[in-house]
């Protein structure tokens, strides 16, 4: 059978040169970097040589790098330690409700330790808005965190703008670049942020590491207290292998970057395109022009997601939405909610990301499959007739008073 | 996360569609959790004679209607109304702890349309242990 | 030249058997554990089966088992996920003084953010006394958290002991086990404990990867705040290669442990009578018997540590040390000034701890350079000579007033 | 870690031991901290013709005591005032960070020995700088 990955958002293969590179460190490299004789000063050199490497492709010093466990992490240390180190300036936080759950969560514990937040609304194309930043800020803001591009809908942030605004008004800026890193420029002084969480295995490199990047000087109480590792900002035994990997991944990711983002913008509009033309009933979700060269999300109206991705999966083919069954909440897609889209539209949302391996065969290949599915799961929903009958779309409306008669 | 059972009938849904002079209909969920079930039965001579669905939901939500609509045919009322929730489910080999709740509806809509038919009768729903006999 | 590693307290090679799991899941096997398509899926059940192989190994159930990036995120989790989840209930912990700094930190940071700790002192042994243990139970005390096995020295503490006194008092109690899981016997039911660390890379699994075991129905606030990966208690996406990884070796490690127990005492034992033979004014740290199969801790009057560990990796042969050189701290190993070492002689320190590769020729070899080494350092250490002119070493005694003359 | 300057001269020391008659004697350092460093000096014409070291510490502390032990053969008592801590460091291509504190000590012995030697002549340190062409 045909194996269409399209879930490259959610997480990408790993690279054979990565494999290649790790290798030594699960085998015969296996000193703890911490130790002094000769093994461990290998592998000690190994992650210095990976800090390095991130440092140079986010336009960063090394010592200003962090390895953490994932990105999540990246983003809790980020989120939490700048709020404690800094909680005698202020505690007041902003950030955006369409967030990833590792900084919204990580915003709603500080709310329960006593700080205080916002959570600024976004568009229509999940798009925040710098002078509603703007307006947020108070006396007491110490950070805001926006995310560089949303992981859902693709949306790119104006971030230089928002970074403006922050140093205009002294409050720091956090970044959660887990999904731009390694696919579209990131460059920390060109955006002119202060922290910037990344993650692996989002750009072909292993799960289980990511990095926070944390501008010099500023004030970060560890989250993972211990050892003296990460300069004393993060403990642990690290992932020597994890984080080698990562280092290599995004080295590669960003000597390929130009070249892959027409690449993939182009299949991208095509694949966008090709599904708009052959299906009804569909909307695109997220900005048309500023979301990620990967990244297509919809949402057919009348069909539920995880069937379509189940039906999808029979037919070899990978991908993510936004429905409540996927989740495991009760809730559809905060970001989708977030955008306007009513809970029974964002119910029907598919996200198919593209990446490194993806061809015009498999866009071909979804194109041709697609319709074919959501055709045969309207026929099932007792919504698309009605709709069919009507033949209009604006019946989603009547849907929230269905009751059964 | 689901079994063999639960995919095969996800993937090959029996009595897909609506009666079109159907005795008795109804439907329940709510769009905005994501699953909503609508049945049509047929009813002769206190038998379900035939029953179709239309859902809107995840895999398991159209799992179970295929199973609650396969079982109930040649039951009389009586009969149809014992089925539960949970049988459903367990006809399917069980259903991941999660989807129980909210997917899980084939009995409910079931039920709902028996009392439709029963309605459109002019006649009580029973109490379902002990009225099943009148029917 | 020959190559002694005798470091596995510090970390450990990884067996090719894991390393051979492990390959898949940074290759074909790539899928997101949290996805819904046929290769998540496959990796889910990965995961299922790594935390059901963990679960059998520790004599515990599956959904106890929460994976974590380290041994000391663990142990992060543990003391302060039960902090503060159970704030309301009392805010005083218990703890050792010879507690790793993954432990020891955890509770400083806690003590920063209002909770009340007690730091248990321990016998010359680097033994744990219940009875002091029981002696520090107030009334708001919420947590004990005291290690199975030291790190540096290697002595058993009576945790079965400790366990019944907590249970009586109501109190919770954690055991940081990263030294004995996989090398001696731990059994969570029979030792009667709430919560215990592991961490992957002390028993030949991959670094970078731990896990914390929390008995069902224990209130444990997330540390990693974020998606619901791992039962909604540890957020991010899972290192699912080093799960397996720590899965596999942890199995392996229990199916040999009796054999590799005996082996190991055996030439532990042949290489500290050896030690003590062949070298005056050499004491052995920690407890004589009750200690880990592999430890061998020793403090060499008149000489440092670091200086011995650069001579013996000159040699070929791996170890370390809790002089203050080796740590990056001006204080030496604060396991041995709790044991109540001076200064100078904690200083001269030396841990060797065997290993699943260890052979009773790698212990032959130490035992003909290790005396050569510790002479040559003497004979330049300006205490040596005064001392072998005494013929007595009771003179460390004076070395406090040492002043320039 | 270590450049391979610091690790030869740690792992082949020069001038280690104690000269028997010596001119000068110092020990610096504190045992509780690590690293203690006994330097003796030998003067003759107001150079310093041989320099001996014995040291407890680590690796730094003792390729520090054997460079500059090295360093300051020959020198005039002036010259080896000049010497700087920065400079034996220096001479070794440097130290890591956190050794330039606490091992770095080998100037400082080699001055309390050249002290010693000036107390026990009965004359004074001289002003570095002004005073090195007096002695
Ligand atoms: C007793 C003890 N606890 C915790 C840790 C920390 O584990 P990890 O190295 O996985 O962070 C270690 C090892 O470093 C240890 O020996
Ligand atoms: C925008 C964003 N932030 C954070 C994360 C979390 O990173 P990780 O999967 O490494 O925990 C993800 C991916 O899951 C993401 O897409």
């Amino acid at each position: 059978m045909k194996f269409v990955y399209l879930d490259n958002a959610a997480t990408t293969k790993p690279r054979q040169e990565v494999l290649e590179r790790i290798l030594p460190f699960l085998g015969e490299n296996y000193g703890n970097p911490s130790s002094i004789y000769s093994i461990a000063r290998d592998a000690k050199a190994a992650l210095d040589k990976a800090r390095g490497k991130v440092a140079t492709a986010i336009n960063a010093h090394p010592e200003e790098i962090i390895f953490t466990g994932s990105g999540t992490e990246a983003d809790n240390t980020a989120i939490k330690g700048v709020a404690y180190a800094n909680a005698k300036k202020g505690n007041h936080i902003i950030t955006s409700q369409i967030e990833h759950h590792a900084v919204l969560d990580s915003v709603k514990r500080l709310e329960k330790r006593g700080f205080e937040a916002t959570f600024l609304p976004v568009d229509s194309y999940g798009m925040v808005d710098p002078a509603d930043v703007e307006a947020a800020i108070k006396a007491n803001t110490v950070l805001i965190s926006i995310m560089h591009a949303n992981n859902e809908v693709g949306t790119v942030q104006p971030i230089e703008d928002i970074a403006k605004i922050a140093k205009e008004h002294g409050v720091l800026l956090h970044v959660d670049a887990v999904q731009t890193t390694g696919h579209i420029p990131v460059d920390v002084r060109a955006l002119g942020v202060d922290l910037l969480s990344l993650s692996g295995h989002k750009f072909k490199g292993p799960k289980g590491v990511g990095a926070l990047w944390a501008r010099k000087g500023i004030k970060l109480e560890r989250i993972i207290d211990g050892g003296a590792q990460e300069g004393n900002r993060r403990a642990g035994t690290e992932n020597v292998a994890g984080i080698v990997g990562l280092a290599v991944a995004l080295e590669l990711a960003v000597t390929e970057m130009e070249q892959e983002m027409a690449r993939l913008s182009k299949l991208r509009d095509y694949l966008i395109e090709g599904v708009m033309e052959r299906i009804p009933y569909v909307r695109l979700n997220g900005h048309p022009t500023k979301r990620l060269p990967g990244n297509a999300s919809f949402c057919f109206e009348f069909i539920e997601g995880e069937s379509l991705l189940l039906s999808l999966d029979k037919m070899g083919i990978c991908g993510s939405s936004g429905s409540a069954c996927t989740s495991g909440s009760l809730e559809p897609s905060h970001v989708l909610l977030a955008m306007g889209l009513p809970h029974e539209i964002a119910h029907g949302s598919l996200r198919l990301s593209l990446g490194h391996e993806t061809t015009v065969q498999d866009v071909d290949y979804v194109l041709e499959v697609l319709p074919g599915i959501v055709s045969k799961l309207r026929e099932m929903s007792p919504f698309s007739v009605e709709v069919s009958f009507k033949g209009d779309c604006k019946c989603s409306d009547e849907h929230h008073a269905i009751e059964s008669r | 996360m689901y079994t063999e059972k639960v995919m095969d009938h996800f993937t090959h849904p029996r009595n897909v569609g609506e009666i079109e002079d159907a005795d008795g209909v109804a439907m329940v969920g709510n769009p905005i959790c994501g699953d909503v079930m609508k049945i049509t039965i047929k009813v002769e001579e206190g038998k379900i004679v035939d029953a179709k669905f239309k859902t809107f939901g995840c895999g398991a939500a159209i799992a179970v209607s295929s199973m609650v609509t396969d079982l109930v045919k040649g039951k009389t009322l009586g009969e149809a109304l014992e089925i539960s929730n949970k049988a459903v489910a367990d006809a399917l080999g069980g259903l991941p702890p999660k989807k129980m709740h909210c997917s899980n509806l084939g009995a409910d809509a079931l039920r709902k349309a028996i009392e439709d038919y029963l309605q459109k009768q002019g006649k009580e729903l029973p109490d379902t242990e002990a009225g099943s006999e009148a029917l």
